[in-house]
C-alpha cells in the first residue's frame, strides 16, 4: 500500500479545515501541505488558533468541515489513538506528562517498535536518564518539556506536532530543548510542525510557516523571506494596533 | 468616592512553589478603558479570578472604591458592582435569553431569594432586561434559548448579563473569543458603547480590539507586571516585542 | 339505626347469593408469605409444607367445593405485609388470611383481621404477644418461649452455670432472650451478658468472638430459620467455641432439619429445644415424611415450619368438610379453638382456646452424626407444653 | 489487661479477613469509576454472581475449591464483557442518573435471575476440608479458612499492584485514569483498555465475592444489601486509585468489626458517621486527585 | 444599528408571554382529573392508590432537589422515613390527629434537612452522593436502634390515626386515605408549582445550569440550596407521614437505601425537572411493580430491572423526555 503512495501523497494535507470545541468554530479554511521530513513553523498571537490547528489534526477537536490526509489515508474521522499507530505524535503545551508514573514509564506507556527506543531518548536527553525512576509530577519543567518530547518520539512517528516547546522554560533550558530539536532536524527523517509564539525562534528553525489570525491563514510562505521583513512580522504578531484589514 | 475604581496592591497568589502572581500593583480608574495583556500563561486569568474572589490571594490587598474587598467573598463583591464575564461562555444555557438576563436582575434586585410569588410578577425587571436586551440588539432572540443562538450572539448574551448587574466595574475577559471575524465587529460595537460611567478592564488577544478600544495597556508576564502604558507606548516598548517575537534570544 | 339495618338486608341479599351458588363454590384463602427477602428460605419451607397438604388432600374436599389459595409475597417487611393483607381482604375479598413467616409481618397484619372479622392461621411467626392483637388470630406453630424457657432450665441442669445470650434483634430474638434467660436464672444460673446483632447481619465472627472472650459455661444463641441460622453455625465452629469449653443451646430454629446436611459435622454436639424433628418416631411422622420424599424427591427436607403449614391446612380442610364449606370467621375461630389432633406428624397437638397458641410436646435434642450424616435425637421430651409468657402476662 | 489484648487481636484478625474481601471487590469498581467516570452500581452483582457460580459447581458437580473458584472468576469475566460491549460502553461519559438507572436495573435483572436459578436460599459455602476448624499460630489460633484468606488476599493484593505497576498494561490503565486524551494521543486504544479494565475488575469482585462467601453470605439480595459498604471503600479511598481502596477497606473491615464487637445493638452506625467525616475532612477520598 | 429593532407590539407580546410562563395549562387538569376517575374505576385498587399518590410527593420533593437545583441525592428516604416516624410515633403515643401530624413531620423533616443539609451540601458530585446516603443510612441504623420508641426492626406498632377533623374515619378499603392523600398531594403540588415558578426556583434552575455563573451574578447559592434542601425535606416528609397514617404502621425500610435509590428511579423514568415526571414515572412503576408482583410473585424483580434498563437505552430523558420530542418533531413538521 505504502509503495504505490506517489510522493505528492506522502506527507500531511489539510484541505479546507474547519473545527472547534462543541459548536465553537475556532479554525476555519485551513489548507496546508507537509511533506515527509519537512518543518513548518505556525505563528500568531494567543487565540488565534495555533493550538486548535493542531489539536484538529491529532483528532481532538470537533471537526466542522475540510479533510486531513496522512499517508494517503483520508484520516479525518480516525479516532485519536489510530492517528498515533499511523505515525502522527503530540507535544502537548501543557506537556501533560502521567503524573502517577515514572519517567521511565511515561516512556514504555508510549513505546512503539522502531528507530526510537528508551535507550535513543535517554542518550538524546541525559537528564531524563538520571531521573527515570522519579515520577512525573517530580520534575521540574525543563525536564518534563524533554520528557514530553521523549514521550512522543517513543511512538515512533513520522510527523512530530510541537505546541509551544520552550513556553516557561528557563533560558538555558530553552537552549537545551532548542539543540535537541535541532538534532532532531538533522538526523531524523521526521516532519515536525511548530507552534511558537517566539516567532524568531520558529522561523530559525522551520523551513516555511503560516501564520494565523483569527482562525484562519493570513500569511504563508519560507520563513526566511519573513524573518527578513520584520515589519510584516511584526504585523503578524506583535502588538500594535495596525490597520491590517486589507 | 475617589477616583480609583479597582486597585490592587501587592497582589501575590502561590500554587504550592509555583507563583501564578507575583506583586501585582494595578489600579483602574474609573470609567477607564483598560486592556490586559500578556502570552499564554502570563496570569492573566488568575489575576480576574483573584479579583473577582474566586481564588483567594495569598498577600495583598484588593480595594474597590477604596474600600478594602480582600476579605469579600464573591457575590458581596458582585454586589458593590464589581462584574465579571467569562472567557468561555458560561450561560444558563437551556434558558431564554430573557430569562438569562432577568436572573442577573432579580439577583441585583434582592428578588432571586423570593419564593413567595411567581417570578413573571416581576414585571419590572422583565422590563428592565428587554431594555437591556434592545440596547444589545438580542430582543429578537429574547425567548429562544441560548443552545439556538449562534456563538457570537453568545458572547453578546455574556455581555448583556453583566450589565444588568449594573457595574461599576466590568472585567471582560477575552470578549470576541471564539467569534467568527464577520460577528466579532458586533461585539467590538457592543463595548464602545458600553456607559462611560463603567469602568472596563478586558482581557483580550485580538490586538485590533485592545489598540481600537483601551485608553491604557497592561502587560502581564509570569505573573508580574512587565509595564503599563498608553497603546503607543506599549506598541513601542522593546520589552514586549522582545517577549511577543522573541526577539533577542538569550 | 337506619343504615345498620341497610347494612345488614344488603349483607343477608349477598349471603343469599353465595347460597345459591354453593354448587361450586370456591374458598378463598389469603396466603401471605415470604417469597422473597431474608427469610425467603424458611418461606420456601412452608410454601412446601402447604402446598404438599392441598395437592393430596384437595380430592377429601365436599363435591363441588374448591379452595384457591391467593398467594403474595410480604418480602419480610411488615409494612409490605400489611399491604398485601389489606388488598387480599379489601380486592381479592378473602374469607381467611393464612401463612406469615416473620413476626413483625404477622404483628402488622393482625390488627386488619380484627376489623375485617375474618380468621388468621398463623403458620410460622413466634412472636409471643400476636394473638392477643387480634381476637381472630390463631397459631398453628410455637411461641418462643415454648422452646427458650425450657432449654434454660435444662441447661442450668447440666450443672452449666454461667450463661450468655446472643439473638437477632427483633421480635423473636427478644422473645428467645427474654424466655432463655427467665429459664436459666430461676434455675439458678448466672447471665454473664447479652448481645443483639441486627436481624439482617452479614458477619457473625465478631459476636461469636465476643461470647468466646467472655468464656461462659453456655451460650443461648438464637437467629430466625436459614441462612443466618448456618452463618452464625460457621461461626461458631471457626472460632472454635467448642473447643472452648462453651456449650451452644438454641430454640430449634439454629439448627432446622433442611440445613442440617449443610451444616455437617461441625454442627454436631448442639442442644436444641423443637417441636419438631424429622427423626421423630411416630407412624404420622414416617408417613408424612414418605409424602414428602414422593413430592420432592429427595431435594428437600421438611422441617418445623413444613408442619405447621401441614397442620393448619390439615385443620382448614376440616373446617370446610365439617362446615361444607359455609362459614363466618366467628365460626371458623370457634372450630380452631376446640382443634385438636392427637396424630400430627409432631405428635398430640391442640389449640389453647385462651390464647389461640399450640399445646404441643416439646423435644430436648442433641444434634450428632449418623452414618455420615447430622441429625437431630430427641433426648428428652416435655409433653404438652402450653406458652409460658401467657400463664407470666396474663391479659390485663 | 490480657482480656483486651486478646480482643485487640480477635477485631485486628477478624477485621483484616473482612477487609481483604471488601478490597477485592472493590477496586475494580474505584478504577472503572475513576477511569471511565461510570457510576456502576450493579458493581456487587458480579461478586455475586462470583459467589453463586463457585458455590454451584462446588455443590452441584462436586468440584474442587480452587477450581471452582477459577471457573467462577472466568464466568464472570466472560458476563462482564458481554455487558460491557452491550451495554456499559454506550453510556461512558453519559448522564450520571441514566447510568444510575440503568445499573439499579441490572440489579434488579440480577437480584430475580439468581432467585430463578438457584433459588431463594442462601448459598452454602463448605471450604475444603483443609481449610476448616482451627489453625495453631503458637500464641493462639484462628478459624484456618479467615487466615487462609487474610493470606490469600495479601497475595493478590501484591499481585495486583505488580501487575499494575510493574507492567505495560498497568502502566496503560494509570496514564488512562490519570490523563484520558492523553492515553489516547499516544497511541492507547482506550475504548478496548476500557473494556479489559471493565473484565479484570469483575474478575476480581468475582474472587472477593467466591473467596469471601463466608463473610458475605450468598444471597439473592447480595448485591443491594452490600452496595452502601462498597461505595463507601471507593469514595472513602478516592476514585481511580489502587491503594487508596486498600485504606480504606482497611479503615471500614477493622472499624467496622471493632464497632460490632463493642457496640452490636448500633449495627453500621459509627462506620457511616466515620465516613461522613472523612468525607468532609477529604472530599476526594484519601488518594484522591486533587 | 446593524441590527433589527423588533417593534414595540413584538416587545409587549414577548414580555406577556415570558410572565405569563406560571399560568395554569389546561393539561395540569389531566392528572387530577385521571385521579378522580380512579376512585370510581377501580374501588378494589384505593389502597395501592393512596400509596401512589403519597409516592408521587415524594418523587416532587426530589424532583425539586435533584431536577431544579441539581442537587443529586440517594438518600432522600432520611426525610421520608423521619416524617413517617414522626407522625407514626405520635399515632402511636396518644395523638393520632392526622393534619397536626403531617405538620410535626414537615416540621420534624424540614429540621434534619437543614441541619444535613449544612453539613454535606458543601461538598460535589459522588461526594455529595454518598454523603446523602450516609445521612440516611445513619437514620435508619438510629431508627434501628431507639426500638423503644420506632419499634425496631419490627416496625411501629399499634398506631391509632384518628378521624380526620373528626368525621371521617380511616376505613380499610381506602376511600378516605386516598382522598386524604390525594388532597394533600394537591396541596404539596401547588407548593412545588410555586416554588419552580417563583423568582427562587428560577434561580435554582439557574444554579443546576450554571453555578459558577449564579456566583458571578451575585446570587447566595450555598444559602438557595440549603433552603430548597429544607423545603423539599418538609415536602418528603409530609409523603412519609401520608404514608405512614393511611398505612398506619411503619417500618424500618422507610429509610432505607432502596426506597431512596427506587424514588429515584421512578422519577427518571417519567422524566426530571419537568414537575410532571413524579406523575407519570410514580404510577408507572408502582402499578407495573403491583402487577408484576401478582403475576408472579418472586421474579417481579427482573421485569422491573428489565424496564428500567429498556427505558435507561430506549428512552432517554423518560416519558416526560420522548414525549417533548415527538411533539417538537410534529411541530416542526
Amino acid at each position: 500500500m505504502s509503495d504505490a503512495l506517489s510522493e505528492h501523497d506522502k506527507g500531511l494535507h489539510l484541505r479546507g479545515v474547519k473545527a472547534g470545541y462543541g459548536e465553537t468554530v475556532v479554525i476555519e479554511g485551513i489548507d496546508f501541505d507537509l511533506k515527509p521530513g519537512a518543518t513548518l513553523a505556525v505563528l500568531g498571537r494567543n487565540g488565534v488558533g495555533k493550538t486548535t490547528l493542531l489539536a484538529t489534526i491529532m483528532g481532538h477537536t470537533a471537526r466542522h468541515g475540510g479533510h486531513i490526509h496522512f499517508d494517503g489515508a483520508d484520516i479525518s474521522t480516525y479516532p485519536i489513538y489510530r492517528r498515533s499507530a499511523i505515525g502522527l505524535a503530540l507535544v502537548p503545551q501543557e506537556r501533560e506528562i502521567f503524573r502517577s508514573l515514572t519517567v521511565e514509564e511515561n516512556l514504555i506507556v508510549a513505546a512503539r517498535p522502531g528507530r526510537w527506543t528508551l535507550a535513543r531518548v535517554y542518550e538524546f536527553f541525559p537528564s531524563l536518564a538520571s531521573r527515570r525512576r522519579n515520577r512525573g509530577d517530580q520534575l521540574s519543567g525543563g525536564e518534563q518539556q524533554m520528557l514530553a518530547i521523549g514521550r512522543a518520539l517513543m511512538g515512533n512517528p513520522t510527523c512530530l506536532l510541537m505546541d509551544e516547546p520552550m513556553e516557561g522554560l528557563a533560558p538555558v533550558i530553552v537552549d537545551a530543548v532548542l539543540a535537541g530539536l535541532d538534532r532532531l532536524k538533522r538526523e531524523d527523517d521526521l516532519a515536525m510542525i511548530l507552534v511558537e509564539q517566539h516567532a524568531r525562534l520558529a522561523l530559525e528553525f522551520a523551513q516555511d510557516c503560516i501564520a494565523l489570525d483569527r482562525g484562519r491563514i493570513v500569511h504563508r510562505g519560507p520563513s526566511r523571506a519573513l524573518l527578513d521583513a520584520p515589519h510584516l512580522l511584526a504585523d503578524l504578531v506583535g502588538v500594535g494596533g495596525g490597520d491590517r484589514k486589507a | 468616592m475617589s477616583a480609583t475604581g479597582l486597585q490592587t496592591i501587592a497582589l501575590c497568589k502561590n500554587f504550592g512553589a509555583l507563583k501564578v502572581s507575583n506583586n501585582i500593583d494595578f489600579r483602574l480608574q474609573a470609567g477607564a478603558r483598560h486592556a490586559l495583556i500578556g502570552p499564554n500563561g502570563a496570569g492573566k486569568t488568575t489575576f480576574v479570578n483573584l479579583v473577582t474572589g474566586v481564588l483567594r490571594p495569598s498577600s495583598g490587598q484588593l480595594l474597590l472604591d477604596g474600600d478594602d474587598i480582600t476579605a469579600l467573598p464573591q457575590a458581596q463583591r458582585v454586589k458593590r458592582g464589581l462584574v465579571r464575564t467569562f472567557q468561555i461562555t458560561a450561560l444558563f444555557r437551556k434558558l431564554c435569553v430573557l430569562e438569562n438576563v432577568v436572573l442577573a436582575i432579580s439577583e441585583r434586585d434582592g428578588i432571586g431569594g423570593d419564593f413567595l410569588r411567581p417570578a413573571g410578577w416581576h414585571r419590572a425587571a422583565i422590563e428592565e432586561a428587554y431594555d437591556i436586551l434592545e440596547v444589545m440588539g438580542l430582543a429578537e432572540d429574547a425567548l429562544r434559548p441560548i443552545t439556538e443562538l449562534a456563538y457570537g450572539r453568545q458572547r453578546m448574551v455574556e455581555i448583556a448579563l453583566a450589565l444588568a448587574l449594573k457595574p461599576s466595574v466590568l472585567l471582560l475577559d477575552e470578549p470576541a473569543a471564539g467569534v467568527p471575524e464577520s460577528e466579532s465587529v458586533t461585539i467590538i460595537e457592543a463595548i464602545e458603547r458600553l456607559p462611560e460611567r463603567i469602568a472596563v478592564l478586558f482581557i483580550e488577544h485580538d490586538m485590533e480590539l485592545v489598540f481600537r478600544v483601551a485608553q491604557r495597556i497592561t502587560v502581564l508576564v509570569q505573573g508580574a507586571v512587565l509595564v503599563e502604558g498608553t497603546p503607543a507606548e506599549i506598541a513601542a516598548d522593546p520589552r514586549v516585542r522582545e517577549v511577543y517575537l522573541g526577539e533577542g534570544r538569550h | 339505626m337506619v343504615s345498620g339495618k341497610l347494612l345488614f338486608a344488603l349483607a343477608s341479599v349477598a349471603t343469599l347469593g353465595s347460597v345459591t351458588t354453593a354448587s361450586a363454590q370456591t374458598i378463598k384463602i389469603g396466603w401471605v408469605n415470604s417469597y422473597s427477602g431474608f427469610l425467603a428460605q424458611a418461606g420456601d419451607q412452608m410454601e412446601k409444607g402447604l402446598n404438599l397438604y392441598v395437592k393430596l388432600h384437595s380430592k377429601d374436599l365436599p363435591p363441588g367445593v374448591k379452595v384457591e389459595f391467593v398467594r403474595r409475597d410480604d418480602t419480610g417487611a411488615p409494612e409490605v405485609g400489611k399491604r398485601v393483607a389489606q388488598e387480599l381482604i379489601t380486592r381479592e375479598r378473602v374469607q381467611m388470611l393464612m401463612g406469615v413467616v416473620a413476626s413483625p409481618v404477622a404483628a402488622a397484619i393482625a390488627p386488619l383481621t380484627a376489623e375485617a372479622k375474618i380468621p388468621f392461621v398463623i403458620t410460622n411467626a413466634g412472636g409471643v404477644a400476636i394473638p392477643r392483637i387480634s381476637p381472630y388470630v390463631t397459631r398453628f406453630s410455637f411461641t418462643l418461649w415454648q422452646t427458650a424457657l425450657p432449654i434454660g432450665t435444662w441447661s442450668v441442669k447440666q450443672g452449666w452455670k454461667r450463661g450468655f445470650s446472643a439473638v437477632a434483634d427483633f421480635i423473636p430474638g427478644h422473645d428467645a432472650e427474654g424466655a432463655f434467660i427467665k429459664g436459666f436464672t430461676d434455675a439458678g444460673g448466672q447471665m454473664l451478658g447479652s448481645v443483639r446483632f441486627p436481624p439482617a447481619s452479614a458477619d457473625y465472627a465478631p459476636f461469636m468472638q465476643r461470647i468466646k472472650d467472655a468464656k461462659p459455661d453456655v451460650a443461648f444463641v438464637w437467629v430466625p430459620a436459614g441462612p443466618a441460622a448456618t452463618a452464625i453455625m460457621k461461626a461458631i465452629k471457626d472460632l472454635g467455641l467448642r473447643e472452648a469449653g462453651i456449650n451452644i443451646v438454641s430454640a430449634h430454629d439454629l439448627l432446622p432439619d433442611e440445613e442440617l446436611p449443610n451444616i455437617g459435622a461441625f454442627g454436631a454436639d448442639i442442644v436444641t429445644a423443637g417441636n419438631y424433628s424429622t427423626t421423630g418416631v411416630r407412624p404420622a411422622n414416617t408417613a408424612f415424611l414418605k409424602a414428602w420424599d414422593e413430592e420432592y424427591k429427595g431435594k428437600a427436607i421438611p422441617n418445623f415450619t413444613s408442619v405447621a403449614a401441614w397442620d393448619a391446612a390439615h385443620a382448614i380442610f376440616e373446617l370446610i368438610k365439617t362446615t361444607k364449606g359455609k362459614f363466618t370467621g366467628d365460626e371458623a375461630m370457634k372450630f380452631f379453638a376446640a382443634w385438636k389432633d392427637p396424630n400430627s406428624p409432631r405428635g398430640p397437638i391442640s389449640i389453647d382456646p385462651a390464647t389461640r397458641d399450640m399445646i404441643q410436646d416439646i423435644y430436648i435434642r442433641r444434634s450428632e452424626m449418623k452414618n455420615g450424616k447430622l441429625v437431630n435425637t430427641d433426648i428428652e421430651t416435655i409433653k404438652a407444653v402450653k406458652d409460658p409468657w401467657k400463664e407470666l402476662n396474663p391479659p390485663k | 489487661m490480657a482480656d483486651i489484648f486478646s480482643s485487640i487481636i480477635s477485631v485486628g484478625f477478624h477485621g483484616l479477613a473482612l477487609a481483604m474481601v471488601l478490597y477485592l471487590i472493590s477496586v475494580g469498581l474505584s478504577v472503572t469509576m475513576g477511569l471511565m467516570g461510570f457510576i456502576n452500581l450493579a458493581h456487587g452483582a458480579f461478586a455475586m454472581l462470583g459467589g453463586y457460580l463457585m458455590t454451584w459447581l462446588m455443590s452441584r458437580y462436586d468440584v474442587p475449591f480452587g477450581l471452582a473458584l477459577a471457573g467462577a472468576v472466568i464466568g464472570v469475566v466472560l458476563i462482564s464483557v458481554i455487558l460491557e460491549r452491550l451495554l456499559y460502553r454506550r453510556f461512558y461519559g453519559g448522564d450520571e442518573l441514566d447510568q444510575v438507572l440503568m445499573t439499579m436495573g441490572l440489579i434488579f435483572i440480577t437480584i430475580a435471575s439468581v432467585t430463578y436459578i438457584w433459588g431463594p436460599v442462601t448459598q452454602p459455602m463448605r471450604p475444603p476440608a483443609a481449610l476448616s476448624g482451627q489453625i495453631d499460630l503458637g500464641f493462639r489460633s484462628f478459624p484456618t479458612y479467615r487466615t487462609f484468606l487474610i493470606v490469600c488476599g495479601a497475595i493478590l493484593v501484591t499481585l495486583l499492584w505488580l501487575a499494575l505497576e510493574r507492567t505495560r498494561f498497568g502502566a496503560q490503565v494509570r496514564a488512562a485514569v490519570d490523563n484520558l486524551r492523553m492515553a489516547q494521543t499516544i497511541g492507547i486504544n482506550t475504548s478496548r483498555l476500557f473494556a479489559a479494565t471493565f473484565a479484570l475488575g469483575s474478575g476480581l469482585a468475582a474472587l472477593g465475592g467466591g473467596l469471601g462467601a463466608e463473610i458475605l453470605p450468598i444471597t439473592t439480595f447480595y448485591a443491594l444489601e452490600n452496595l452502601v459498604y462498597f461505595l463507601i471503600v471507593v469514595a472513602v479511598g478516592g476514585l481511580g486509585s489502587i491503594r487508596g481502596p486498600f485504606v480504606a477497606a482497611l479503615l471500614v473491615g477493622i472499624s467496622d468489626t471493632a464497632f460490632k464487637y463493642i457496640a452490636p445493638e448500633f449495627g453500621a452506625f459509627f462506620i457511616y458517621a466515620l465516613t461522613m467525616v472523612l468525607l468532609l475532612w477529604f472530599p476526594r477520598g484519601l488518594f484522591g486527585r486533587t | 444599528m446593524s441590527h433589527l429593532t423588533p417593534s414595540a407590539d413584538r416587545r409587549a407580546a414577548d414580555i406577556a408571554a415570558f410572565s405569563r410562563r406560571h399560568r395554569f395549562h389546561w393539561f395540569e387538569a389531566l392528572p387530577w382529573l385521571i385521579a378522580v376517575a380512579a376512585y370510581f374505576m377501580f374501588p378494589n385498587y384505593l389502597a395501592l392508590g393512596s400509596q401512589i399518590l403519597a409516592i408521587i410527593l415524594f418523587a416532587l420533593s426530589v424532583d425539586l432537589v435533584l431536577g431544579y437545583a441539581g442537587i443529586v441525592t440517594l438518600g432522600h428516604a432520611a426525610f421520608f422515613g423521619v416524617g413517617a416516624y414522626t407522625a407514626g410515633i405520635l399515632a402511636a403515643n396518644g395523638w393520632g390527629e392526622p393534619i397536626s401530624g403531617l405538620l410535626a413531620a414537615a416540621v420534624a423533616a424540614a429540621c434534619i434537612g437543614l441541619a444535613s443539609g449544612w453539613i454535606i451540601l458543601r461538598t460535589t458530585g459522588l461526594t455529595l452522593l454518598m454523603q446523602t446516603l450516609v445521612v440516611a443510612a445513619m437514620l435508619y441504623e438510629l431508627a434501628n436502634k431507639a426500638y423503644r420508641f420506632t419499634g425496631g426492626a419490627d416496625g411501629l406498632q399499634g398506631m391509632s390515626v384518628w378521624p380526620i377533623f373528626g368525621t371521617f374515619r380511616f376505613d380499610m378499603f381506602g376511600n378516605t386515605a386516598y382522598f386524604y392523600c390525594l388532597v394533600v398531594l394537591f396541596f404539596g403540588w401547588l407548593v412545588v408549582r410555586n416554588t419552580v415558578n417563583s423568582s427562587f426556583g428560577r434561580s435554582l434552575t439557574g444554579i443546576r445550569e450554571n453555578v459558577g455563573r449564579m456566583h458571578a451574578i451575585g446570587a447566595p447559592v450555598a444559602q438557595r440550596r440549603l433552603v430548597v434542601y429544607a423545603l423539599s425535606a418538609a415536602l418528603a416528609g409530609i409523603a412519609g407521614a401520608l404514608t405512614a397514617q393511611t398505612a398506619q404502621f411503619v417500618g424500618l425500610n422507610v429509610l432505607n437505601l432502596e426506597r431512596s435509590g427506587t424514588i429515584l428511579v421512578m422519577l427518571i423514568i417519567g422524566g426530571i425537572g419537568r414537575l410532571y415526571g413524579a406523575f407519570i414515572g410514580v404510577p408507572l412503576y408502582m402499578i407495573a411493580q403491583d402487577r408484576f408482583a401478582e403475576a408472579d410473585p418472586t421474579y417481579w424483580y427482573f421485569w422491573i430491572g428489565l424496564a428500567m434498563v429498556f427505558i435507561v437505552v430506549f428512552l432517554r430523558g423518560g416519558i416526560f423526555g420522548v414525549v417533548e420530542r415527538l411533539l417538537a418533531r410534529s411541530r416542526k413538521q
